[in-house]
């Protein structure tokens, strides 16, 4: 095979958990902090972060990405990948709808 | 051949077969220049498809198993992968660009182009003319003058096209598309419905007639209904109470639309926009959307109130409108129209028009 | 099946896979089965994240077009609500995580507590989402079926200095509840999905099915369940906390 | 070193005692199988089932365009005709066929595996899959749907009165049968691969199949969540795509060809993979440019997920996008063309016969490269404007799918027949059906390409009589056609019991389902074989079988 089948296999020790879970508390205190500060644009984009930041801990740690293989981790990386192209190509003609006719 | 078969059946056979068209007829400015690039397109279709044919075929004579009986093995040839990526490349680029081209000419209108309206319903194609005029699945329009067509729906998708014109647009509910042709020369073009709307989708067809200028100014002349848009939208304009803010004086609670059609200008949240149709249209369906600068949102909607023809009665209204004189008018002549009651005087023309309109609305 | 024809593979000669009954035949090690079944469920969760795509799109256009009634709809979002439930499934990702954990180490009865722990924080979350669609039940903000504009056009007496919208844009309030009930809606069943599964799982876990180093079932349905809370973690802030600033 | 084979007498051979054909018996034996092969014919019968359900409605639909007026069947009928057909052929037969008919049964058996990795799936997504069909057969039984295959809103959210529902809703359950069955190729290809099976000596056929599993584990919940959406909007009206609600239907067209091109590739990338292994065993070469051919498959389907709004430019997206949209369609061509011109240099310096298969590819070559020209004209801005919507589209999308595709899977079904049933079919009937499938189809779509560039619309009921001649041309096209379907049927059927013994290898091919017996064994290997040469390596085959007839004779 060319990937390799005996994968070092790492347990994760609850510290590492305890320690993203408090993590995780923090952030979610944190964006229902911000969300009370009027920051314009920047209230959607500091919550998105905080969201973004809050999620990779979850895909690293809870989900054992960060002990897995390359293959798994270009997977995730893909299908963000291709999330995001939806969400911009189909957005781009929104906004471009605005330009009119040139 | 004709011994063989009855000699009706025979004549029938050749006037079928000599009287089916191959290639559509070229009657609009932009036709000549699609037909270009179609022919560019069917001569690298071919040129491709020569040479696989060519390769496939000789191949296959030269290498066929008693004549080459045993096999050459060969890995590849990064120049020849590269020749064929680069030159199916390149000439893809050509038609990419040269498409391009074609479509901002197709889908751009020149500024001098005469309008027409186009709204499209199961399964029917109504036409407006700013002069009133109106048709169902029929178009006229005079040769030698571009002719931009403002569309849309009421219900589903339909798709306006006339091939002959090599033009063809969606009609879209709830928004303003456009398309533009010049037609050159006078005949009966066909009118297709081409996005399948429904039951009677092949039904929704239709007539072009593009016309030599003074055969269409005939026309016009003979097919008015009596009022223009224009006028039209002005009695909609006065019994739906428009000019109660829209009046023009500077301290009107709406925005003066007098020349407002083709200015710029600024909304409540900073933005700059042009108002054309769509945003003539856009802001009485959903006012709160498109407050303009200085003015407090408190216009109501008229979504539902008003149907489409209405909508381009006051687009085209709107349009028209120069000064503030006539709005000022019929606001006066609405007013003693209220007022007749109690002081028993009787309204004008206009008023009685006024009255009239509910009419209009909501056909 | 042919054992003998396995033994005889060179690289994985492991005599003590050979024997396993948790080994399929099609798989030449529990290793490659476990990273087969592992990398099988990530695709599938990306499928998932596909899934949300097209809702997150919607969402993303209409906030664009129809911001002052998107303002409107999320200030009726009860904050400590979301907040709650975005603590709860934080906690029940963490006793998940435990859970898989114990499931490593082979402690039957810390697999079944956490297990429980999950099952009964998932619950409290249907809890609390049903607690609040009965609110916009009752407030008549479920559009389709029952639906009121009247709540946007007059002043929100717990937000007196929002102006009220006007009729349009009210109406537009319900593009957004439609993209609230869709999204939560979506969730809440991969939630009841996932609450199934876990009754399931406790049931094995019970009869000591995942402590004997065989918990590949266990491990991807951590992953999905993590996932659902991820999609959590994006709702929350999109529904309810970054539309409530004018 | 040579490559001729010289292997002892097939005529002689005997269908082995032992296959997974033979291995159990009973219809419970086949309902509740785990067995790969299995399964791939379990779905062969319900994609050809559901084939002839969309090629009963083309032949009505063909039928009643011979007249201008539309006489034999009323508007409404009509409609409901076209929309099942599309609906059909395309999730029910073209998707599937290739996919989860050739790639279940060949996978495994290609990259020397035992089994998909997830064979428990694998039976659900059939299962999946029959109940989206029974779901599509109540909506047909019960007054069928009239919104067209594309579900254009908000004609089929509020302007029709048909099963729309069910339809909808019997796409999304089978799209989770796709799903399903692209995350199982996925990991079989990863996780599964015999000692020795590196990337590079993978078949193309495998890589193409890995990049059509791509789509479908990345495509497919798009347009899921899309019927979704069809379907909460015709039940209680929720309004997202609705205009009058403030909904904008273009987004329903955005998210709808976010699958559906994509959906585009899924159909024509196995057929790809098809005629790569079938043009490199009958021109005994290895196929021209390996690495190029490839990586033009993941090209394509990395390239597909860009180009969807082509289907949108004359719907009013904003011309920023549509040069976009334009430019990446150009660039997915690119990949496309390299495959085609590969393939003819395979033949360059072989030594060529024309089985069945062979002749199959070559109208796969002819009629793709046709079906991918005028897809350039498409995809052309300027040009899309007179074209789309017409005729011309529909010639263009059957070409690619119906010549192109449907040529590939019978080049394939012909080429893999021995291995799936052990007995050859009648040879010079097959390249009779393979010659009467070309003329037939030309004739059945050359004169479309005409018609729609006179402007005959799409999806119409009637037209206008001029166009008369070229209809009727394409009407005694789909007859001529329609034999050419009919002829494989019957002698296909009658190989499976009277053809003669194909014996393990029949066209001397040097894939690893050739070295296995014919019909398989259910655990495909006896032994996991150890790979040591590289795909489509004649010479090795040559070897081997030398030293094979030494070492027994």
């Amino acid at each position: 095979m060319s990937e390799p089948t005996h994968h070092a296999h790492t347990v994760v020790h609850p510290k590492v958990y305890a320690a993203v879970f408090g993590a995780l508390l923090l952030f979610t205190a944190l964006t229902v902090f911000a969300s009370s500060l009027e920051l314009g644009v920047f209230n959607a984009v500091v919550a998105l972060a905080i969201a973004v930041i809050k999620a990779t801990l979850v895909v690293l740690f809870f989900m054992h990405i960060r002990y897995s293989s390359k293959l798994l981790k270009l997977t995730i990386c893909s299908g963000v990948f291709m999330f995001l192209v939806l969400i911009t190509m189909t957005l781009t003609d929104y906004i471009s709808r605005a330009w009119g006719l040139w | 051949m004709h011994y063989f078969i009855s000699p009706v059946l025979w004549q029938f056979l050749v006037k079928w077969l000599a009287h089916f068209p191959l290639f559509p007829p070229e009657a609009s400015s932009v036709a000549p220049y699609a037909d270009a690039l179609f022919f560019f397109l069917l001569f690298i279709s071919a040129l491709g498809s020569g040479i696989v044919i060519l390769m496939v075929v000789s191949f296959s004579v030269l290498y066929h198993k008693e004549r080459n009986p045993e096999a050459t093995q060969i890995e590849g040839s990064t120049l020849l992968e590269a020749t064929w990526t680069i030159i199916p490349l390149a000439l893809f680029m050509i038609v990419f660009v040269w498409g391009a081209l074609l479509y901002f000419r197709i889908y751009n209108p020149p500024t001098n182009a005469m309008n027409i309206y186009v709204v499209g319903k199961q399964w029917m194609w109504k036409a407006e003319h700013p002069g009133g005029q109106h048709e169902i699945d029929a178009l006229h329009v005079p040769v030698g003058r571009p002719v931009r067509l403002t569309m849309i729906s009421q219900d589903v998708f339909h798709s306006f096209s006339i091939p002959a014109f090599r033009v063809k647009r969606e009609v879209i509910p709830g928004r303003y598309t456009t398309v533009w042709f010049t037609a050159t020369k006078p005949g009966t073009y066909h009118l297709f419905c081409t996005q399948y709307c429904g039951t009677l989708h092949s039904q929704m067809i239709g007539w072009v007639y593009a016309m030599k200028p003074e055969d269409y100014q005939a026309w016009l002349a003979g097919s008015t209904s009596g009022s223009s848009l224009a006028q039209n939208g002005e009695r909609l304009f006065a019994s739906l109470g428009c000019n109660a803010c829209h009046s023009g004086n500077p301290s009107s609670r709406g925005p003066n639309l007098a020349e407002a059609y083709g200015a710029k200008v600024q909304l409540a949240n900073g933005s700059y926009t042009v108002v054309d149709d769509a945003f003539l249209r856009d802001s009485i369906l959903n006012p709160s959307s498109h407050v303009t600068a200085g003015y407090a949102p408190i216009m109501p909607t008229y979504q539902g109130q008003v149907s489409e023809e209405g909508l381009i009665d006051l687009v085209e209204y709107i349009k028209t409108l120069h000064s503030n004189d006539r709005v000022q008018q019929t606001l006066n002549t609405s007013l003693v129209q209220n007022s007749g009651s109690t002081t028993g005087t009787g309204a004008s023309a206009q008023g009685q028009a006024a009255a009239e309109t509910p009419r209009m609305v909501n056909k | 099946m042919d054992s003998q024809a396995i033994a005889t593979l060179p690289e994985h000669g492991h005599a003590e896979h050979e024997h396993s009954p948790h080994l399929h035949h099609h798989f030449a090690t529990e290793d490659q089965q476990r990273e087969a079944s592992n990398f099988g469920m990530w695709l599938f969760l990306l499928t998932e994240i596909m899934f949300f795509g097209g809702m997150f799109t919607a969402y993303l256009i209409y906030r664009n077009w129809y911001y002052p009634a998107f303002v409107a709809g999320s200030h009726w979002m009860k904050i400590w609500a979301g907040t709650l439930n975005t603590t709860v499934l934080i906690c029940s990702s963490f006793t998940m995580a435990m859970a898989v954990y114990s499931a490593e180490t082979r402690k039957r009865k810390a697999l079944l507590r956490y297990l429980s722990l999950t099952l009964f924080l998932g619950f409290v979350f249907l809890g609390i989402k049903a607690y609040e669609w009965h609110n916009e039940w009752v407030e008549h903000h479920v559009p389709g079926l029952n639906f009121s504009i009247n709540d946007f056009t007059h002043v929100d007496p717990r937000y007196p200095l929002d102006k009220p919208l006007a009729p349009d844009m009210a109406e537009k309030t319900q593009s957004y509840f439609s993209l609230y009930f869709l999204l939560t809606g979506v969730h809440a069943l991969h939630m009841l999905v996932g609450v199934s599964i876990l009754l399931f799982l406790i049931f094995n876990a019970w009869k000591g099915a995942y402590t004997t180093g065989h918990m590949t079932f266990i491990e991807n349905f951590g992953l999905y369940w993590h996932f659902v809370d991820i999609i959590w973690i994006f709702l929350f802030p999109l529904l309810y906390l970054i539309s409530r600033h004018q | 070193m040579s490559t001729i084979i010289s292997l002892p007498d097939q005529s002689t051979a005997t269908l082995p005692k032992r296959s997974y054909l033979n291995s159990e018996y009973g219809l419970k034996s086949w309902l509740l199988t785990l067995d790969h092969k299995r399964i791939g014919i379990l779905y062969l019968i319900v994609t050809l089932f559901f084939f002839c359900i969309g090629g009963t409605m083309a032949a009505l639909i063909r039928l009643n365009l011979l007249t201008p007026g539309g006489e034999l069947v009323a508007a409404d009928t009509y409609n409901k005709l076209f929309s099942i057909h599309g609906i059909i052929m395309v999730f029910f037969f073209l998707v599937p066929i290739a996919p989860a008919v050739l790639g279940n049964f060949l996978i495994p058996l290609m990259i020397g595996a035992k089994d998909v990795a997830f064979p428990r799936l694998n039976l659900l997504s059939w299962y999946l899959f029959v109940t989206g069909g029974c779901f599509e057969l109540y909506a047909i039984i019960w007054g069928g749907m009239d919104t067209g295959w594309t579900f254009t809103t908000p004609l089929s959210t509020h302007y029709v009165n048909t099963h729309v529902v069910s339809a909808a809703l019997g796409i999304f359950v089978a799209g989770f049968s796709s799903i399903l069955t692209g995350v199982n190729f996925i990991v079989t290809i990863h996780r599964l691969r015999a000692p020795g099976m590196t990337w590079f000596r993978m078949p193309l056929f495998i890589w193409s199949y890995y990049a059509t599993s791509i789509l479908f584990v990345l495509a497919t919940p798009v347009i899921a969540i899309t019927l979704v959406l069809i379907v909460l909007e015709r039940v209680i009206g929720i309004g997202v795509f609705d205009p009058a609600k403030g909904g904008d239907p273009l987004l329903f067209q955005h998210l709808f060809w976010f699958y559906s091109h994509p959906a585009v590739y899924v159909m024509i990338l196995p057929g790809m993979g098809v005629i790569s292994e079938v043009v490199a065993c009958f021109s005994r070469k290895r196929v021209f440019g390996y690495t190029a051919v490839a990586f033009s498959s993941v090209a394509i389907a990395v390239f597909s997920f860009f180009v969807w709004a082509h289907h949108m430019f004359i719907m009013g997206i904003s011309n920023y996008s549509a040069l976009v949209f334009s430019l990446m369609t150009m660039l997915v061509a690119v990949p496309s063309a390299i495959k085609i011109f590969n393939w003819s240099s395979t033949m360059y310096k072989g030594s060529i016969t024309f089985d069945t298969p062979m002749l199959y590819s070559f109208s796969f070559i002819g009629l793709f490269t046709i079906g991918g020209m005028t897809g350039v004209m498409l995809a052309s801005l300027g040009m899309d404007i007179h074209l789309t919507e017409t005729y011309f589209v529909v010639a263009h999308f059957h070409y690619v799918m119906v010549g192109g595709m449907v040529s590939a899977v019978m080049a394939g079904l012909h080429f893999w027949w021995p291995k799936i049933t052990g007995r050859m079919y009648p040879e010079p009937l097959g390249r009779l059906a393979a010659a009467i499938l070309f003329i037939g189809f030309n004739l059945t779509f050359f004169p479309q390409f005409i018609v729609g560039y006179l402007g005959m619309p799409r999806r119409y009921h009637s037209y206008p009589p001029e166009f008369q001649v070229l209809n009727v041309l394409s009407t005694a096209g789909a007859s001529v056609l329609a034999i050419g379907y009919l002829l494989p049927a019957v002698y296909l059927l009658w190989s499976m019991k009277y053809g003669k013994i194909a014996g393990a290898n029949p066209w001397q091919a040097p894939g690893l389902e050739w070295q296995v017996q014919s019909p398989p064994l259910t655990e495909n290997f006896p032994e996991p074989p150890v790979v040591d040469f590289e795909a489509y390596d004649f010479e090795w085959l040559a070897n081997h079988t030398k030293s094979e007839v030494q070492t027994v004779g």
